[in-house]
């Protein structure tokens, strides 16, 4: 069988989770999307590890052995994702991915007030700008 | 002799650790600040005597020879070498420093400056000589630069605490400015270290670009060029220094202008023309244009300073007026013949004596009256310091009259000798912008003894009023600190193969590319 | 290269390779749905068509024991952890509208691009290559069962002690954390005039906290029908409690934060029962109480402290 | 003692004195007289002995190098030719005079030391001029010229006049010197040195390049520190200083230094024709336009001002003819008889109270309070008008006759032109300047008020009351001038009075040629100057007779004090009471009625004021404004910039933290199939090529 087949269709497998990752709202579809990569990764292993064996006569057969590592931790991986999801669902009250905006800036405080500070010195913008965010923290 | 080139570069680090030291029991003194005041004095008293020392024990018929040069390696790996040594040019800088940080320091000893611990004050002096020192004594790029920056930090801290009206603002901008020039320096400085193979600046002086190819000749020169032109204050890099001075106390003031000018303008002279001559002398023309705006520029910035009701303050008048003085010095430069580098180092000299007892002579009519705001002084025809104080407004008429440049003081010989250099250019200079630069700066000769002449116009002269505020005459300390600056520029005006004779043979040596 | 490239013209497939395609196309087919299709029950579904396509590709290559484990645990245990997650954080079952964040385009717009790269690189790099199926099967349980054993004892040993870890770690960020019984510092006594004023978002946010393990211990009793005792909780959720902001209008008299869930008024004697509980959930070993969302102590607790 | 130590003395001793008038002014009062008088008298001494043993033969020569420049050294040379001696011992003989006379005339003024000194030095720096064989040490005694007279013209720096004269006359003789330096530098890249011996060698043998320009450039220093045309100027409002001041500076030796610059270097100006005429016209300019002011003005320094502008017109004019020797003749004369003139009109304002000639010319009895000035005064202005007895008739007809020698084309470098205009100009001048002499003489000595004592009517009481408030001053010792000043004024009359005999002997210093009087240009100048006079004389008796009708003056009220203070009032006091610096609404003036139309152009000076105000004034403050708002707006706004621009940069930087996961996960992604793509392609091109 030629090689380029499993290759190309494990590659993409992979871009389509990729897309569900990206573009994908709430936290559990994101983590099917992950699922769907693991698991193109998975396929690539095991074409190669049975296209090396026969044309290396490699007999560790790490490449299957890795597939049935990255199922397990995958298992394992889903597990705790959920538990998280769960948790920030309860917590927050949604699972979507785009409202949960803690780590954003908290506003603008340089962006707006900041080019209208004093023109006369730059120095004293400067420090204005620091004591602002100061104060907004 | 090599022992005392080291002392004099070392010495005032030495003595600003000691500063800060609590006074030994022995030299206790009236206050813990008058000790330290005293130390400051002693120190900078013990290093003006060993630039004296060394002045003298100088071989005066060999001044293009490098002499007490220590030579140490300091980084092999970059093959970075603590190489210290003196020729024509650099003496009359090093006693030039020596001299007015000692004045400085004297004037502080009895006026003692308002602000935080003198300690401070004084520490930061010390570093700021050693600073200096080392960079008109050291003879190695790298070194170069570090002295270059390492005066920065002291000034920085001297105008911050110790300013007048918005020094944050004016320190913060003065040591930003600088800091960014010297950055685009050290690229300068490290391109042609790495691609001559050394940092050893006798050796690439009397190679003078020879295994430089053009290119990294123009890119160093420009490079190194802006750093040196940010400091001179050329032109158009020159607005951190009316902001500076006019927050600075009298004391960083006269430092400022006196000194601290001065090393952009010797980095020219023992860096850029001998090292990178092709690409100086590619820049020439562009400079020497930035030169003659800077004198025109700076002349009619003072008139319009001086003018009633512009409520000009008199100490950003003699920054301005600082511009316009280093534009002569970078005209002579610029010219690129022993003349006009002749000229700009006399003129260097003539500015920090001359400049600097401008600024004292301000600083104290600031600690006399409160206020250098021109209008304050000079209410309707003047504050006529001719009647009120007659030997200060001799001084002040001196130094204006000094300042402008009349014959037979120092002024005169740097500039006249700029101008002359300018008037007949190395050869490859365009011949026809050459010419116009001189006239412009004649011209701005003319407008320069206007601005001064309206300056004395405005203190000394005017109706003495019956209830004038009492304003005390010259001190005994005043005289001190100013006379050895009076004597110095009538001797210099007078008698100018004092400098010449020292600064001719060596400037020779360098623009021929050490083959003389 | 092996002889049997030679004879394989790119044109001319096998049979393995026909099948291989069209399963493979199958495969990528319901992938695409999976990602894009708005009802979230149906992606898990189609989810589960994919990896069994997947699991015929591994059979097709020969490694059969990797195809039942795929089938066995892919299929089996992980679609289903995914279905009750979507069924726990109450999804909606019909087609909800919002299901692509605003994101879609650059997302589809990377995918595209790193797909278009990795196919050309793929493809240039494989060009002649040939996996020859015929020889002696490489994929078995016997032969993988020997190399497992042979080479790769150790670190499925770690792997051993990986999923236990995960399997605490589940639990522990599932069930009310110990702090949480003992209070904010002590001062469980005073609980009620807080109750009252106006929460700062902290407290709030772990009246919220225990309110949810409140819940979710509720929750864990409905199985073993051991009622938490001291729970005075007016806890009144039923086994599969609706979504908290459901009870948050009964019980919470405090406006609730935007977003962050009803601040419940419960919690304060919820508060109380903390301590009961704290003993309980430890030994409680549920087969798939691994699942249930239980707050990370250390991890939440930080963020409260925060 | 040889030659050169002798010369060399005489620039040091006035200097030395200087310096120690300056260092002990405040502590030993005693010396400063002293110390002031007799440095320049020794100086002038010197000067006779130097000229005495020079004789006119070969110049004295020596040489020092001051200091190396680079290119063209800078040498400490003397060169003491025929021309130096004898202007040394002019320069020496007035210092002198001018010393002794400031000994009197500022005897009570607290500022004496300082004036004092500063008057040696400028003698010292004078006597550098004439002596130094250098033209750069010829411009540093030249420029410590230009700052003395700036400092001794703002002696009085209370009045407002003094100050805006004083900063006026620096600043139009540096904007002279700005392009002077230039035609010395181009003179020195030239001739390979500032030696005028090897210069005039050079000049001699070679030649120069461009003779023109550097004429041209030399020619505006001169200009500007001889008042000549375009920057003749600042010399009128220089009157605002002390009379001695005017005396010494402003009429025998600073404005002398450009003509005698002139004719050291007259080799080079004589190369190129272009020059001489220029110059030629120059002097024509001045001589008319000086005399024609000359008659407009009220004030009695300002007449003389004017009067020496068109003297030096003469000097220029004979330079421009060729003729150096007749220059340096008349700048002698006229140095003599000119500081004999302002002397003698510093005590007739200190009797007088008044420095306007309307006011005197209502004052009866001026003649007989001040009989010594009186006749001093007559001796040096029949000087001035060139009649034949005295000094000034032989010195201008050496001038005309040389002109008129040029004009008839005989005169080899000279062009015929040169000749023609001078020898015009100066014979309508010659006519001019007898005009104003006479003018002066009148209003001043006779006063219609005296005559009307002796005829009846109500003129009689005005008289009678003037002249009894005369009697009754003079009575308790009021106006009797200090005895050293009339001295002064005698022993400077013995040279407006006999110098002209020496015509015979003089050209031995000079250059050789004859410069007596011609007899066609004498007959032709003393009866223009005849006729002038005699016109003058019959307006004035015409008009006399309205200066009865219309009462007019303003007296200084406390003529006890010292003349300096009087004259500092009466210069304050000028404007106020006539509404103009130089010209008074006198109907009596028969300048007024001679210029008839051109009165009020002449008194202003043809407004050359006011040209050059627009012309370079305006200009510049403009320029200054600009400059500041440049200063703070343009360049200044670049460097708040560059600190506004990293804050906007991190502003829109910061807007990029949306808090969204997804959208990092995209850039990442994006980022790194990019960065594997690149890896691929550079790959693929580095294995392809």
């Amino acid at each position: 069988m030629h090689l380029a087949y499993p290759a190309v269709l494990s590659a993409l497998l992979f871009c389509t989770g990729l897309y569900g990752v990206l573009a994908r709202r709430n936290a559990i579809l994101v983590l099917m999307s992950v699922e769907l990569m693991l698991n193109a990764v998975n396929l690539n292993l095991v074409a190669f590890d049975v296209w090396l064996a026969e044309a290396a006569e490699d007999t560790l057969h790490s490449g299957q052995a890795l597939t049935l590592f990255t199922i397990a931790i995958a298992a394992a991986e889903i597990g705790i994702g959920l538990a998280i999801v769960l948790a920030v669902y309860r917590a927050r009250g949604t699972s979507d991915v785009d409202r949960l905006r803690e780590t954003a800036e908290r506003g603008h405080p340089d962006g707006t007030g900041g080019s209208g500070a004093d023109a006369g010195d730059p120095d004293g913008a400067g420090r204005n700008a620091a004591d602002r965010t100061e104060a907004a923290a | 002799m090599q022992f005392l080139l080291a002392l004099i570069v070392a010495g005032p680090l030495l003595g600003a650790a000691a500063a800060l030291l609590p006074a030994p029991p022995g030299l206790k003194g009236k206050s813990p600040q008058q000790a330290v005041l005293r130390h400051g004095v002693l120190v900078t008293g013990v290093i003006l005597l060993a630039a004296i020392v060394l002045a003298l024990g100088f071989d005066h018929d060999h001044p293009s020879r490098i002499q007490a040069s220590t030579d140490l390696s300091w980084i092999p790996a970059l093959d970075v070498r603590l190489h210290l040594g003196v020729d024509g040019i650099s003496l009359p800088l090093i006693v030039l420093t020596a001299l007015l940080t000692f004045l400085c320091a004297l004037h502080s000893y009895f006026k003692r400056p308002e602000g935080p611990a003198p300690q401070a004050f004084v520490a930061l002096i010390l570093v700021l000589e050693s600073g200096t020192l080392a960079t008109f004594a050291v003879l190695d790029l790298l070194l170069f630069f570090l002295a270059f920056e390492m005066v920065l930090i002291p000034m920085y801290f001297l105008i911050a605490r110790w300013g007048g009206k918005d020094r944050g603002p004016a320190a913060w901008k003065f040591i930003l400015y600088t800091l960014l020039g010297s950055v685009v320096m050290l690229l300068g400085l490290l391109l042609v270290g790495l691609d001559s193979g050394t940092f050893d600046m006798v050796a690439l002086a009397s190679d003078n670009g020879r295994s430089l190819s053009a290119s990294v000749q123009v890119t160093a020169a420009l490079a190194i060029g802006i750093g040196l032109a940010v400091k001179t204050p050329m032109w158009p890099l020159h607005t951190w220094l009316p902001d500076a001075h006019t927050a600075a106390p009298t004391v960083g003031s006269v430092l400022l202008a006196g000194v601290l000018l001065k090393m952009g303008t010797y980095g020219f002279v023992r860096v850029l023309l001998p090292i990178v001559p092709d690409g100086a002398r590619t820049f020439a023309p562009y400079l020497a244009a930035f030169a003659v705006v800077g004198v025109l520029y700076g002349s009619l910035a003072c008139l319009a300073l001086v003018r009633e009701g512009a409520g000009g303050d008199l100490k950003r008048l003699i920054a301005y007026s600082s511009v316009g003085h280093m534009g002569f010095v970078l005209l002579g430069i610029a010219s690129m013949t022993p003349t006009g580098v002749n000229g700009a180092l006399f003129a260097n000299i003539a500015h920090g004596l001359i400049t600097g007892l401008l600024f004292f002579l301000v600083g104290a009519l600031k600690d006399r009256t409160g206020s250098t705001d021109l209008d304050a002084l000079a209410k309707e025809t003047g504050a006529a310091l001719y009647g009120r104080a007659p030997r200060f407004g001799g001084l002040l008429a001196f130094g204006a009259v000094a300042s402008l440049g009349l014959p037979g003081l120092a002024g005169f010989w740097g500039e006249m000798l700029a101008m002359f250099g300018a008037f007949d250019p190395a050869a490859g200079l365009h011949r026809g912008a050459f010419l116009t630069f001189t006239a412009l700066a004649a011209f701005g000769t003319l407008l320069t003894a206007a601005y001064l002449l309206l300056v004395v116009r405005r203190v000394c002269m005017g109706a003495v009023p019956e209830k004038a505020p009492e304003f005390a005459d010259v001190q005994g300390y005043e005289f001190a600190a100013w006379t050895p600056l009076v004597l110095l520029t009538v001797l210099a005006g007078l008698w100018p193969a004092v400098l010449l004779g020292l600064t001719d043979p060596a400037v020779h040596k360098l623009l021929a590319g050490g083959a003389s | 290269m092996s002889l049997a490239a030679q004879s394989h013209g790119f044109l001319s497939p096998t049979g393995v390779e026909i099948t291989f395609l069209l399963v493979g196309l199958v495969t990528l087919g319901a992938a695409l749905v999976t990602v894009t299709t708005r009802r979230l029950v149906h992606a898990a579904l189609w989810l589960v068509v994919a990896l069994g396509g997947l699991a015929v590709e591994y059979l097709l290559l020969t490694a059969e024991f990797i195809a039942w484990v795929q089938v066995l645990i892919y299929v089996g245990s992980v679609v289903v952890l995914l279905l009750f997650g979507l069924m726990l954080t109450r999804a909606p079952i019909g087609p909800s509208p919002d299901a692509d964040s605003e994101n879609r385009w650059v997302g589809l717009a990377v995918a595209l691009a790193a797909a278009a790269a990795l196919v050309w690189v793929v493809v240039d790099a494989f060009r002649t290559t040939y996996i020859d199926l015929d020889g002696a099967a490489q994929g078995t349980t016997e032969v993988t069962g020997q190399s497992l054993f042979r080479g790769w004892v150790l670190p499925f040993e770690a792997l051993s002690v990986l999923l236990l870890a995960a399997l605490v770690g589940a639990i522990v960020i599932s069930r009310k954390t110990a702090e949480e019984e003992t209070g904010p510092g002590g001062t469980a006594p005073v609980t009620p005039p807080r109750r009252t004023g106006p929460r700062s978002t902290g407290n709030g946010r772990r009246g919220i906290t225990a309110a949810a393990s409140a819940a979710a211990r509720s929750r864990a009793t409905t199985t073993p029908a051991t009622a938490p005792e001291g729970e005075p909780g007016p806890a009144p959720e039923t086994s599969n409690s609706q979504a908290i902001d459901g009870e948050a209008p009964g019980k919470g008299e405090e406006v609730p934060a935007k977003g962050e869930g009803a601040a419940k008024g419960g919690e304060a004697p919820g508060k109380g029962g903390d301590l009961a509980a704290k003993g309980e959930d430890a030994p409680a070993k549920r087969e798939d109480a691994a699942a249930k969302g239980e707050d990370a102590p250390s991890k939440d607790e930080e963020g409260e402290q925060r | 003692m040889t030659t050169t130590t002798l010369a060399v003395l005489v620039p040091l001793l006035p200097a030395l004195g200087a310096l120690a008038g300056l260092l002990l002014g405040r502590r030993a009062p005693g010396f400063v007289r002293p110390l002031a008088v007799l440095p320049t008298l020794t100086a002038g001494v010197l000067a006779v002995l130097v000229a005495v043993r020079q004789g006119g033969g070969a110049p004295v020569d020596a040489v020092r190098e001051l200091t190396p420049t680079g290119s063209v050294p800078i040498e400490l040379a003397l060169h003491i030719d025929g021309f130096a001696a004898l202007v040394a011992i002019l320069v020496g003989l007035v210092a002198t005079c001018v010393q002794l006379y400031s000994t009197g005339y500022l005897r009570d003024d607290p500022r004496y030391p300082s004036y004092a000194a500063i008057v040696s030095l400028f003698t010292s720096a004078m006597l550098l001029v004439v002596y130094s064989g250098d033209l750069m040490v010829l411009l540093v005694g030249w420029e410590i010229m230009g700052i003395c007279s700036y400092f001794l013209v703002g002696h009085y720096w209370e009045t407002p006049e003094a100050r805006a004269a004083s900063l006026k006359a620096f600043l139009v003789t540096k904007l002279g010197d700005v392009p002077f330096l230039i035609g010395l530098f181009a003179l020195a890249t030239e001739t390979g040195s500032f030696r005028i011996t090897r210069i005039l060698g050079a000049v001699a043998d070679g030649g120069l390049d461009h003779p023109t320009l550097i004429a041209l450039l030399l020619l505006a220093g001169v200009a500007g520190k001889s008042a000549q045309f375009p920057l003749h100027t600042w010399l009128p409002d220089a009157m605002a200083g002390p009379t001695p001041v005017s005396a010494l500076i402003h009429a025998a030796t600073m404005v002398a230094a450009g003509v005698y610059f002139i004719a050291r270097l007259l080799p080079v100006f004589t190369a190129s024709r272009a020059a001489l005429i220029v110059l030629a016209l120059m002097a024509a300019v001045t001589m008319a336009g000086s005399a024609l002011a000359a008659l407009a003005q009220d004030d009695i320094k300002r007449v003389l001002a004017y009067s020496t502008i068109g003297q030096l017109g003469y000097m220029t004019g004979a330079l421009a003819v060729g003729e150096r020797g007749a220059a340096v003749f008349h700048l002698l004369a006229h140095g003599a008889f000119k500081a004999l003139l302002f002397l003698a009109a510093g005590v007739i304002i200190h009797a007088a109270g008044t420095n306007s000639l309307a006011a005197m010319s209502r004052m009866p009895g001026l003649k007989s309070r001040v009989p010594d000035a009186y006749w001093t005064m007559t001796v040096a202005l029949l000087a001035l008008a060139a009649l034949p007895p005295f000094s000034g008739f032989f010195s201008k007809e050496a001038v005309l006759g040389a002109a008129e020698h040029a004009a008839t084309g005989h005169e080899g470098p000279v062009p015929g032109a040169a000749g023609w205009i001078v020898l015009v100009a100066g014979l309508f001048t010659a006519l001019l300047t007898a005009a104003y002499a006479t003018r002066l003489w009148l209003l001043t000595f006779h006063s219609p008020l005296a005559r009307a004592a002796e005829e009846p009517g109500p003129l009689a009481e005005a008289a009678a009351g003037q002249e009894a408030a005369a009697e009754e001053a003079r009575a308790h010792g009021h106006g009797k001038q200090p005895a050293v000043m009339n001295l002064v004024l005698w022993i400077l009359a013995i040279p407006s009075l006999a110098f002209g005999l020496a015509v015979g002997t003089i050209p031995d210093w000079f250059d050789g040629h004859s410069l007596n009087p011609t007899l066609t240009t004498s007959v032709l100048g003393t009866g223009l100057a005849l006729v002038g006079g005699l016109v003058t004389y019959g307006t004035w008796r015409h008009t006399t007779a309205m200066a009865l009708r219309v009462p007019l003056g303003a007296v200084a009220v406390n003529r006890q004090e010292g003349a300096a203070a009087v004259e500092a009032e009466a210069i304050t006091a000028h404007e106020p009471a006539y509404g103009d610096i130089a010209a008074a609404p006198d109907p009596a003036d028969p300048g007024r009625l001679l210029l008839g139309p051109l009165h009020r152009h002449a008194v202003s000076g043809f407004h050359l004021d006011a040209v050059y105000s627009a012309l370079f004034v305006r200009p510049v403050q403009l320029a200054a404004k600009v400059v500041r708002f440049l200063d703070r707006e343009v360049v200044e706004s670049y460097v708040r910039a560059a600190a506004v621009l990293p804050r906007w940069f991190g502003a829109a930087v910061r807007r990029a933290q949306t808090g969204n996961v997804q959208t990092y996960l995209s850039a990442l992604f994006a980022g790194s199939a990019v960065l594997a793509l690149a890896v691929v392609v550079l790959a693929h091109l580095n294995a392809g090529s």
